[in-house]
């Protein structure tokens, strides 16, 4: 039977974390941005609720509750309260969830009971490279087998970078198939440069350039076919549909109670067609971009293939989410422009989901 | 139960039937009744009544999912031809007036036949006035009550009546004629009268001649003294005195909330207008060796394949909206703002895909030996008709900005 | 300097042209596009206006006075009329531009003194072919050379096929190169088949088929390197350009007349925001794309190649016409989706614009 | 005159200049001013202070093209950075109100140090409030007239002052200040006043952090107890006493018209940061292979091609209509509806192109290595200074509908 409300449990969860960003994210989000870093405590708080942990496997201490459907009613939640601190809190997602996914019993057992245990472990995926011709499905980044080892080469970057990261998940490719290798972080030949990025700006991401960089053959993710790449990718896409969501419901609905405070001419801005039509139309839009979002992630659930459904997700919330934020911003008009004001940074959060690949996972 | 994108099996086998109904019985003739206006599509008209209306196998009224199955329905049939779906013999927009405003005495009166053998009959509603638009409590049409006759006498005239010729002219149909019975009262003075097929003083004017949906009957009608039994008032038995005249209990809101249920399935009509024009285009475009890469990374991607995409997205996005708004009917709760966005979104989305769809069709999609130009033609009604794209946007903005009409017009 | 308003003399000729528009084109424009036919009395009266002669070469009877920009002055005016007329009334520039530019001195002779005589003749270019994938620059019609003659093979579309013409120039492709070919209407091998589009229903056009025919090589338009395809693709987008916006105005006119009259809620629907900055927008957009028009004509006039700019006019002055159009329907609501009023004849109009190519020349 | 896109030769010459202008001075620093914002870009301020300003070799002040090329000088100086631009030592805003409204005597008074030697300044313009943004008419600032010393006493608040820094810090600038002298005559009592930098009573209260023209220095002023004298008052010398009040005989109209002028200037400078996202998209994708074909059919044409070709049509189409309206300035027509529409035009298309740019040289274009995403963030301020979009659009409606402001708000 067809629903698109969530089940109690399910609004349970949305509740709770709702108000945790309500009253912890959305507080810290400008001073996150303006001073380039996260709030670790806001990390700390975040890993109690458990989010990432209940996703992973009961027998490395996980709650064993996957749904890409309740990852996405999370990460939109997250990002509504603030778009780098929902990476941060979900970076653990990036390791645990290949990591179930596809990992063999031994490098499950290796990572999982950190990430589920009491305290919060970020982690990484480094999935992107700089390069405007990037094709995700085939990155330049290459491993090439030698003997009981792989050698790394390539350039990767929106790389999440925190202090405590002990390893990174890197794709690459093997022959034609691209591959992803546990890398610690302190590996030879592993270089890092901090990016600054328009927005985004609270994350710490790194370019990470990998010069010869040499991992055991365990390293590589999964065993016989590996990891499924496709699959990895259908999550990312559908985490960060979510997420932009997310990040474009919470600047529609700053323009929405601008727009019913603000007055203009004696009465209320809300009150002129051409900007209570804008709010109508970034609701709209918001809520059909969502319900896309949600049936590539039902699609996941029932384990389908889904690069067609990510796809179009993909695009219709990149677009969809500039747009919303485009217009919160010229509801606010000279307020949209300056730094007292969420939009502006909703607009440099939002252009950057175009780029982002693997920033999260459901 | 959690969020799911699973259609239960009735549904799906509404689907698969009238899919094929569509194929079978509509395309055929679809070109053959765009181009001939105003001609009664005979053999359509049979086959529904005989048929169609039996609906589909399993129970198209299942327990949850039933109004999703109307609309996964009026898609497949739309997919059809729009037009035709419109012609069908069926109690239509009359009917929903009095399912959701008539009293059980009412609905077996009226809508008993529509059950019964016989001829097939129609069912329509008329709201629209010449100097009134959208602006629906603008109307001028008067009910005046007789109380020597227990009458009520209507006067006025309607236009953009679909299903107004079928509706008024065959024995056994009728016409839910929306008036005032209290001018100084407004809103609250607007009611429905349900007008029987032939009842003398209702007169056919004419048809409008249109830029697409040519098979549908869009009728003007005249009401001169027309008297109908103040019984044929929508509403409760109960009525009450008040200045002199009689009026039921449900009024304008209950003939507005008529349209929460019927703009998800004007929705799920343009999902199926855009459908068959994409549905074509991916097809033809495939015999041509052009195939969508969903995997294409941005800078290989052509501008079809982005073009295509697109209309793919907001083809599906409109499809969910309009299901999550009937959705809601099944589940018996509110859907105003639902039903809005579904109609909002849809009409304007479908508009875009088929404009789109003739584009990339070149020379061949502007010909009339293609049904592409058609459904460009058909589909801009839903941008158009149970309230424009403005109307949907204000009822939007109304709701989610918690804005009574007189702050938001 | 630069000049945005036509000088005393272009605006003279405006004036005349936009007064016939509006009262001989305007009041047919209905009744010619549903009876499916031209109105003759009309496109002889448009005649005795010189509009085609004036661009001739006067050595053979014409007015000498050739100018894209004057072109594009009287297309749009000739359009905002009825476009279906327009294209017939100026049909015979698509025989006698082409001989002008390019035609051999015994070529221009053979036609150009009857085209600027006293009587309208129809004239028709062959350049469209029913492909999805067309490429204008490449015709598949072929033309093979056999002796002292040419054989021509293919399939055409859009040809203007008025009673009373008597050779059409046919586009096909000489080895790599595409040539253009004056083809007598009753030449063995050529077959029509009368057309029936969504729009320019007034105009009678044929799918042109090709089998075999022959031509003497003298058909070949022009000497040595023949015609230029380039050039004349670039003045057929630049004069149907022109057209798109003339519709475009045409629709937006009667939307902001309509928006004036009409009453809801108790006022001018104009008086909406939603309206008011609708036509607004469609107002900017026409005068925009007009300009971008004006400067490829320009350009044109000086002899530049303007194969960039024509393809920007194009593809701006497609989307806007389609806009604009659609949006007076939208404007009008029910009324705008019956014939009563001209705006869904517009719309059908306007969209053909995407396909339409070489119907009409500056 | 006929139609013609030919630039005039000086125009053509001031182009080149301030090209080089914007490739030397400007591009180098302009990441700099970025990162560190409100910091006075010294090395640009004294570059213009010492030779920027004497223009460009011939005469920019040509007799038929004057303003295009204004407009031009604004392009190309956006072209290399706006926020510098808006950073110049010059009268800007303010210069346009003392030129629109002054009297002779004034506009030598204010203007002439503009010329003169000595250390850089700067003119402002201040108009919008807390309370009153788009509604100009709703300033409630006061200046009242003291006739014991002849002079304006101002008080109030001013925010979003474009160089309000500069013009109110440094001695030989001047702030103009919107006021009204009489708050129950609407519109009519509100007039400008010149503040001369550093007038007692006039301070500044802060700099806004915004999202892109960081290095432009956006002002809020507080005035209490601001005296000026009545002579500051904009306007000819002849006042009227009217409620005890003097009053000026230009006031809001004539302040509102220096808008017509300002608006192509802002337009041009949208064109400008238009132009550099697509100057360096185009050579940057060049470089990787990506080149435009405008002879592609359709069907082979990329998404890449087909958004670069999107960018060039709206960019020129904007670009032409900041030219007629700047075209209309020189030839003394009025210019109302096109200023606005180039304003309209160009803020959207700007806004957009820069937006794609971002997006078309993927995580490149977000990396704050490149300018591109500072272009996007800078452009967006098109869409909102001197009037958002909403406003031009009304302006715009009001004129083609031939609708007084009281009809259309």
């Amino acid at each position: 039977m067809i629903d698109f409300e969530p089940s109690d449990e399910q609004a349970l969860i949305v509740e709770t974390v709702r108000s945790f960003a309500e009253n912890e994210l959305r507080p810290a989000a400008r001073a996150c941005d303006e001073g380039s870093q996260l709030d670790p405590g806001i990390l700390e708080a975040a890993h109690e609720l458990g989010l990432v942990a209940n996703s992973l496997p009961e027998a490395f201490g996980g709650g064993g509750e996957r749904s890409a459907v309740t990852g996405c009613l999370v990460a939109e939640e997250l990002a509504w309260g603030d778009l780098s601190l929902a990476l941060g809190i979900l970076s653990p997602a990036l390791l645990g969830l290949p990591l179930t996914d596809f990992g063999s019993e031994a490098q499950r057992a290796s990572l999982l009971p950190a990430i589920a245990g009491d305290a919060y472990r970020p982690g990484s995926l480094a999935l992107l490279e700089p390069r405007f011709d990037f094709d995700v499905y085939h990155p330049q980044a290459s491993a090439k087998r030698d003997g009981d080892e792989y050698i790394l080469e390539g350039t990767k970057c929106f790389v999440p970078w925190q202090e405590g990261l002990s390893s990174v998940l890197v794709v690459a490719s093997e022959g034609d198939a691209p591959q992803a290798f546990l890398v610690p972080c302190d590996a030879a030949g592993l270089a890092t440069e901090p990016e600054s990025n328009m927005g985004l700006r609270a994350l710490p991401t790194v370019e990470l350039r990998l010069d010869g960089v040499r991992v055991p053959a365990s390293a590589r993710l999964g065993e016989g076919a590996g990891a499924d790449l496709r699959q990895l990718v259908g999550r990312g896409r559908v985490a960060l549909s979510s997420m932009a969501v997310g990040v474009a419901r919470a600047s529609y609905e700053i323009a929405r109670d601008y727009a019913r405070e603000r007055e203009a001419f004696g009465a209320p801005i809300a009150t002129k067609q051409a900007i209570a039509f804008k709010l109508a139309d970034m609701a709209t839009e918001i809520d059909g971009a969502r319900l896309l979002t949600w049936e590539a992630a039902w699609l996941l659930d029932q384990g389908a293939d889904v690069t067609r459904e990510a796809a179009l997700a993909r695009q219709k919330t990149v677009q969809m989410a500039l747009d919303v934020c485009d217009g919160a911003v010229q509801v606010l008009g000279g307020h949209g422009y300056i730094r007292d004001y969420l939009p502006e940074m909703h607009l440099r959060n939002a252009r950057g989901f175009s780029s982002f690949e693997g920033l999260a996972l459901v | 139960m959690p969020i799911s994108f699973q259609l239960e099996d009735n549904t799906v086998l509404a689907k698969q039937h009238f899919n094929r109904v569509a194929r079978e019985q509509m395309r055929p003739i679809s070109r053959k009744y765009d181009e001939h206006e105003h001609e009664l599509p005979t053999e359509w008209v049979d086959f529904w009544w005989k048929e169609g209306r039996k609906g589909a196998p399993g129970r198209i009224d299942g327990p949850n999912d039933g109004f999703v199955t109307v609309c996964v329905q009026a898609e497949e049939l739309c997919w059809g031809d729009a037009a035709l779906y419109l012609r069908m013999p069926t109690p239509a927009l009359g009917g929903s007036a009095v399912g959701a405003a008539g009293t059980p005495e009412q609905k077996e009166r009226f809508l008993s036949h529509f059950r019964a053998d016989g001829h097939p009959i129609w069912g329509a509603m008329a709201i629209t006035e010449p100097g009134a638009g959208s602006d629906s409590a603008a109307i001028e049409t008067t009910a005046d009550y007789d109380e020597a006759t227990d009458e009520y006498v209507l006067n006025g005239t309607k236009i953009f009546c679909t299903a107004g010729e079928g509706a008024s002219q065959v024995e056994g149909g009728f016409v839910v004629v929306w008036a005032t019975v209290d001018k100084s009262a407004g809103r609250g003075g607007i009611k429905s009268f349900v007008v029987p097929a032939r009842t003398p003083g209702m007169t056919l004017v004419g048809l409008e001649k249109k830029l697409g949906i040519r098979a549908s009957d869009t009728a003007t009608l005249r009401f001169e003294d027309c008297r109908v039994p103040a019984a044929n008032l929508l509403g409760s038995a109960r009525v009450s005195k008040k200045g002199g005249k009689k009026t039921g209990d449900k009024g304008f809101k209950g003939a507005m909330a008529t349209f929460d249920a019927s703009r998800p399935i004007v929705a799920a009509m343009a999902v199926g207008v855009g459908r068959a024009a994409l549905d074509f285009v991916v097809e033809e475009l495939g015999r041509q060796g052009v195939v969508i890469r969903y995997d294409a990374p941005r800078t290989s991607q052509t501008a079809i394949e982005r073009d295509l995409m697109e209309m793919e997205a907001e083809l599906q996005a409109a499809r969910l909206l309009t299901w999550r708004a009937a959705k809601l009917i099944s589940s018996g709760k509110p859907n105003n703002l639902e039903a809005s966005m579904a109609k909002a979104k849809a009409g304007l989305a479908v508009t875009q895909i088929t404009q789109k769809a003739v584009e990339l069709l070149g020379p061949l999609g502007y010909s009339r030996k293609l049904l592409v130009e058609k459904w460009m033609r058909d589909a801009k009604i839903n941008d158009i008709c149970e309230g424009t794209q403005q109307i949907n946007q204000l009822i939007i903005a109304r709701r989610i900005l918690d804005y009574p009409s007189s702050m938001l017009r």
